[in-house]
């Protein structure tokens, strides 16, 4: 998975919408520096279930250029909060097997209340603000699309 | 002028493409766009009244005015992570 | 690193000191659940300075079984907290290289919240809680046990 | 009766060992074990008077009573993670 380098933002973190199957310690090692003392990787997975359905799989697609944009602008945010650039944020679209991983937030920093903050930051806004979006396919054949949150309102209330 | 429509997930496949092009008098505003598509009839009119909207990646209102070339995501509520 | 799998807990979590490099893919798959849609990964490193000293590695020292059995503990308790036995903590132990990994902490849960919530309680309890000491080892070939937490205090306050 | 102390970290370093066997009168509790060691003079008598102990792995205070065969550890202030 080379694909995390593609897109390098100004101050060192790293973004990218990718189809390859995301490997964690790939992204782990993305982080790594000898100056800090907490990493924290957080793992978005397909799981096996949805509101008591059989989930087989999950389709992601995203609206590339801009998803790519705002995850920028996400982790910039949390870099600010944080203090540090050590982020990597990998996100996939395609179609996903159950347990394969979704999205993966790498985090290092000096002191770990940071990395727990920024991390958490930036899953709650690539949820709210990330043009993505997933169709879940049920093991008895059909699929649909995940009820999700309107990005309009997100934006009127910043 | 001509700008470019697209729609995402649910949207495109309401509206049976991800792509469309529309002609809009100079001036025109997303709302126009959108009365312009809907007024296409099935499946088009099938599209919502007010669609969260971004104009060339940046989430706008139903009140921005469109230029030559522009182009215009019509998004569902999104769901990523 | 196999040791992981030594001491496994009633409720099916696992914990483990080991003297062995902490391998974070190999902890990762361990608590590989298809119910499950977040993990999360925190890893304490040694890093490369304290108060301004350059640091060249880190000695870590543990009274053994009361490690394993405070640990057990602490996973226990987070485990009701989060309703998932999906957890897994090593601790490492002997001469760690500055970014080698101390502890790996990892939680699989259904969902991102309680993730959050249990591994952030694991690693602050296993700061307060496990009888484990170490000793920074300068650059200038000089060392010195970080000063800690007193366990008696601890124990007064529950 | 005879038990043993252990001592960890900054105490290993001060007492110059990590083990000591103690012959104890019956009944005797942990301050007593505390007051033994640290009255055999340098280097013991640098352990705390009041030291964090735990008895067979167990947290406990000073005033707890030791059995023959105990294992009393001696705890700097713990620093893990």
């Amino acid at each position: 998975m080379n694909a995390p380098a593609r897109d390098q933002g100004a101050s060192g973190y790293r973004i990218a919408i990718v189809r390859e199957i995301i490997d964690p310690a790939a992204v782990l090692a993305l982080v790594r520096d000898p100056a800090d003392g907490a990493v924290l990787l957080f793992l978005g997975k397909v799981r096996d279930h949805a509101e008591g359905r059989r989930v087989g799989g999950m389709r992601y697609e995203a609206y590339q250029p801009m998803a790519e944009k705002e995850l920028n602008a996400i982790v910039e945010e949390a870099a600010r909060q944080l203090g540090t650039d050590r982020i990597v944020v990998v996100h996939r679209v395609g179609d996903l097997a159950v347990g394969e991983v979704s999205v993966a937030i790498a985090v290092s920093s000096s002191h770990r209340g940071e990395a727990y903050q920024a991390s958490r930051f930036i899953i709650e806004e690539v949820k709210k603000r990330l043009p993505v979006w997933k169709q879940e396919q049920y093991a008895d054949g059909e699929a649909a699309w995940v009820q999700g949150q309107t990005l309009e309102a997100i934006e009127d209330a910043r | 002028m001509q700008v470019r429509s697209l729609f995402f997930a649910a949207y495109r496949d309401a509206m049976g493409t991800g792509t469309l092009d529309v002609d809009l008098p100079e001036g025109a505003t997303v709302g126009d766009l959108v009365s312009s598509i809907r007024s296409r009839g099935a499946p088009f009119n099938r599209l919502p009244k007010a669609p969260a909207v971004a104009i060339n990646h940046e989430v706008m209102r139903g009140d921005a005015r469109l230029t030559e070339g522009d182009e215009i995501a019509f998004l569902p509520p999104v769901a990523g992570g």
